[in-house]
């Protein structure tokens, strides 16, 4: 019983969101307001860091500059996590008594 | 290095002194372990006194702006762009501030604590330096203007939270329960993350005020709407996907369990940042309004029902947490519902008042709750309460705290938990006078469960020989009833310092757009 | 229609994982199928960025200048690592469960209700 | 594993290293950087976890060195982002100062020159070693309690 409601629920999110992707025009009536693939309908951002990030930041490589300059912080964030994750894998797998030949 | 220095870049030190604690934390507990507890006390209490520096600032000059990486520092929206901010940029308004200085008190309470409370485990320098990064992730999350960057925070937050969840292994059932909130945490911020990317993919902008301007409430706006509330719900332990919850809350040590509470909060804030600031203008708020108000009437009551049955005290008290969740959902619901209406004015703001208050009273009194239930399970070592008894005859200070925190939960008179919970009652009645009664009918429930728990744990004959808990665990007990009383005797203090100006700026996305992107200075 | 697929992939890859996290009772396929759903979202996000005849955003000898959008490719990075730190984390408390109760079997891993 | 693996294991661990480090100093010319160039070395370490016995591991490859170095890499990460708080948090003071890394670079397409892009390369550099720090670690924690782990029963 749980099972099938589980399954009849994940067809639906499934189905409805397949029928998103692949008709997104059609989606409630808004043509135009839509994602496709391989046209972004904004990218004034993004236009602003191809043409001003090698100059800002001398870096050739614009992804490099995003992740480490205009992002820089996200960068503190994600490498914050990776700290994080390696404390929690240190606290789960830890010795519980305290023993001398630890490390 | 002048005050104005400081009060300037506030927003971004806030972050990253307790970060660079953290991240120190490990290399200075590997020397000794009494400078590791110097030093976590230090960092904390110079976070605290920061976040009092973020309220004074936000005070006397409103919303602060602070642009990572850009010259000037406040430069949001660069000349030569265009009108658009292409940095991370954070924002402090006043609703920002108020969860940092809550957040913060509660962790500086809940670090003392644990010295003491976790004083014969291993791995402690693990442990201060994820309790650290778990207040930089509420943190973060709570002064970002960033989705995105609300994303890495909400993941720190999440993985700190489980990783301490684990911290007493407990036979592996600790871990099961690290185990079920971590896959919960991960799927919700995952969800978040796909509709961060649809937001990206339909306006090219992470910002929110920027996604707030261009915003023209697509269908795909709708699945992003309903992807943001019900997983930022679920991480602020709303009812539908409550089940994670009692387990988290009772298996963690008891400092982390009062911090889990504000890290839901955390959350419980982004549904409220992301429903009126990025979706307020656009988005129809009384459906969204109805919502969170439906999400938290279910809460509160579904939650104290199941709180009446347990017999395990940390697990009743998660189950009240629920319960109180609802109240602020109730509170800032009615005051969604009623956004740009002139009921607003009537009693609109006043019903979100309420819930704002709520948060960080229940932020005080919880965690008051959790740190005793903690103190108690540190000298029984056991959590049932069939088997506890008569402990009020050798922990006088416990008891007292217990029975304060208890009185606040209910909604008594002296203490804070009835400045709001009045609050809400009168402005809610006004609106449908059905919710205001089922609030107050899980007001009494909840005053007859802690007299419970109350009666069971604390009176009877002595049955266990035990001592008072040790000095640290009562001076983090003694920060957070410093507050309760405060905001219990005084509710104006916290109403015009801290409330009001938090539930204004809430409801007034225009002027935090306008703040983000009219410019530098 | 076909302009869509890797938007149609992104739904069919998350579909799997998800299938994985809810019918499957070993703790390790649930972790499998959350890092499933997190490959989907990463997928989604680079795919975002996309256009038409666009190179990698880098001008070291680059042939033109007709780049893709940069943003989502450095979200994707930020993503992939918290994903790689997440699944580090659950690994390693599917062992210390391991170790205590000696199964994976969810229905078995059972004793906080106890 | 056999002598073979393990001679393979040793001459390929010195090439996963150079390679690594090559990644992580080219991450602001070509693509890459402190990550990818960090879970490559870190690759090499769970090679050599892979192929060798584990006493030899124990002794070989120090915990508490690549400890060390995550944090040291994020100390100095987030020092080089400290830095720039004269101006604001993360600001890139470096670039275009002449100074270390720090010439201007033409604009357009260039063949790429290494002594550019102020705090990024120092950035990534930090996080490279944060990185190969933090996943080794990883690997050696499960290696170390699937290994020698009657003292977790408790």
């Amino acid at each position: 019983m749980r099972n099938a409601l589980l399954a009849i629920s994940l067809i639906a999110i499934f189905a409805f969101f397949l029928y998103v992707a692949v008709n997104p025009g059609d989606f409630g009536g808004n043509t135009g307001d839509h994602l496709i693939f391989g046209e972004p309908r904004y990218s004034d951002m993004d236009d602003y860091f191809i043409h001003n990030g090698q100059n800002q930041t001398g870096a050739n490589n614009i992804v490099t500059s995003i992740v480490f300059d205009y992002r820089g912080f996200d960068t503190l964030g994600e490498a914050s996590v990776l700290f994080t994750a390696v404390l929690g894998v240190g606290v789960a797998l830890r010795l519980l008594r305290r023993d001398k030949n630890d490390e | 290095m002048s005050w104005d220095y400081f009060l300037n870049h506030s927003p971004a030190l806030i972050i990253v002194i307790p970060l660079l604690a953290a991240f120190a934390t490990p290399l200075i507990g590997r020397f000794s372990r009494k400078a590791m507890y110097i030093w976590i006390t230090a960092s904390l209490a110079l976070t605290e006194i920061f976040s009092i520096i973020l309220l004074y600032g936000v005070h006397t000059g409103g919303t602060m702006v602070y642009v990572m990486g850009a010259n000037p520092y406040n430069l949001s929206v660069p000349p030569d762009s265009g009108g658009i901010p292409v940095r991370i940029i954070l924002t402090v308004d006043s609703f920002g501030a108020f969860m940092a200085f809550t957040a913060s008190t509660v962790a500086l309470a809940g670090g003392i604590y644990s010295i003491a409370c976790e004083h014969s485990q291993t791995g402690q320098e693990k442990y201060y330096a994820l309790l650290l990064l778990m207040l930089v992730g509420m943190l973060g999350m709570v002064l970002t203007g960033d989705l995105f960057n609300f994303f890495v925070f909400l993941e720190i937050n999440s993985l700190a939270s489980a990783a301490l969840v684990s911290y007493r292994i407990d036979k592996g059932v600790a871990v099961e329960a690290a185990f079920k909130y971590a896959i919960i945490s991960s799927i919700g911020a995952l969800a978040f993350l796909f509709g961060v990317g649809i937001l990206y993919g339909e306006y090219d902008a992470l910002n929110m005020a920027m996604i707030a301007q261009r915003m023209k409430f697509t269908d795909l706006d709708k699945i992003v709407m309903a992807l943001f509330t019900v997983t930022l719900a679920m991480k602020a332990g709303a009812i539908p996907m409550h089940y994670w919850v009692p387990d988290g809350y009772g298996k963690a040590p008891g400092g982390i369990s009062a911090m889990l509470v504000t890290a839901s909060q955390a959350s419980l804030y982004g549904v409220f940042r992301v429903s009126f600031t990025v979706f307020g203008l656009s988005a129809n708020t009384l459906t969204l309004g109805w919502f969170l108000i439906i999400l938290g009437v279910l809460s509160m009551f579904v939650g104290v029902t199941m709180a009446l049955i347990q017999h395990d005290i940390k697990r009743l008290m998660a189950y009240h947490a629920i319960s109180q969740t609802g109240y602020m959902l109730l509170g800032v619901g009615v005051g969604l519902a009623t956004l740009g209406t002139a009921a607003f004015n009537q009693y609109g703001l006043a019903a979100m008042e309420g819930g704002i208050f709520h948060i960080i009273n229940h932020a005080m009194y919880k965690g008051l709750l959790f740190l005793t239930a903690g103190a108690v399970i540190y000298r029984v070592g056991t959590s049932d309460l069939n088997k506890m008894g008569g402990l009020a005859h050798g922990m006088k200070y416990t008891t007292i705290f217990f029975m304060i925190g208890a009185l606040s939960i209910a909604g008594i008179p002296p203490f804070n938990g009835f400045a709001s919970k009045l609050l809400i009652y009168e402005s809610v009645y006004q609106f449908n006078p059905l919710l205001s009664i089922i609030a107050m009918i899980v007001s009494i429930l909840t005053l007859a469960s802690f007299v419970k728990v109350f009666h069971s744990a604390f009176m009877g004959p002595k049955i266990y020989d035990v001592k008072e808990v040790p000095k640290s665990m009562l001076i983090g007990m003694c920060i957070l009833t410093f507050f309760i009383i405060l905001f219990g005797l005084f509710p104006n203090i916290a109403m015009t310092y801290l409330v009001g100006p938090a539930a204004k700026a809430l409801a007034n996305p225009l002027e935090y757009i306008a703040r983000v992107l009219g410019g530098g200075a | 229609m076909l302009l869509n697929l890797p938007f149609i992939t992104v739904v069919i890859i998350m579909a799997l994982g998800l299938y994985a996290m809810l019918f499957k009772r070993n703790l390790i396929k649930i972790v499998i199928g959350l890092s499933l759903i997190e490959s989907g979202v990463n997928l989604f996000l680079v795919s975002l960025g996309y256009r038409n005849g666009g190179i990698a955003p880098i001008y070291t000898n680059a042939p033109s200048t007709n780049m893709v959008l940069p943003t989502p490719q450095a979200l994707t990075l930020t993503s992939i690592v918290i994903g790689v730190a997440t699944t580090a984390m659950l690994l390693s408390f599917c062992m210390v469960i391991y170790r205590h109760y000696g199964t994976l079997d969810s229905r078995k891993v059972r004793r906080l209700r106890e | 594993m056999s002598k073979i693996v393990r001679t393979q294991a040793s001459f390929l661990y010195t090439f996963i290293l150079i390679f690594g480090f090559y990644i992580v100093a080219h991450g602001h010319l070509t693509p890459g950087g402190g990550f990818q160039g960090g879970a490559v070395i870190a690759t090499g370490i769970a090679l050599v976890v892979v192929a060798y016995k584990f006493d030899e591991i124990k002794r070989r490859i120090k915990k508490t060195s690549l400890t060390a170095a995550e944090g040291i890499g994020l100390l100095s990460f987030i020092i080089a982002g400290i830095s720039g708080i004269g101006v604001s948090f993360f600001y890139n003071w470096l670039a275009n100062s002449g100074l270390l890394f720090g010439e201007s670079v033409p604009y357009g397409i260039n063949p790429g020159y290494l002594n550019t892009a102020g705090t990024l390369p120092i950035m990534n550099l930090a996080v490279g070693i944060e990185v190969l720090g933090g996943l080794g670690v990883i690997v050696l924690y499960m290696l170390h309690f699937v290994k020698g782990g009657e003292g977790n029963a408790a």
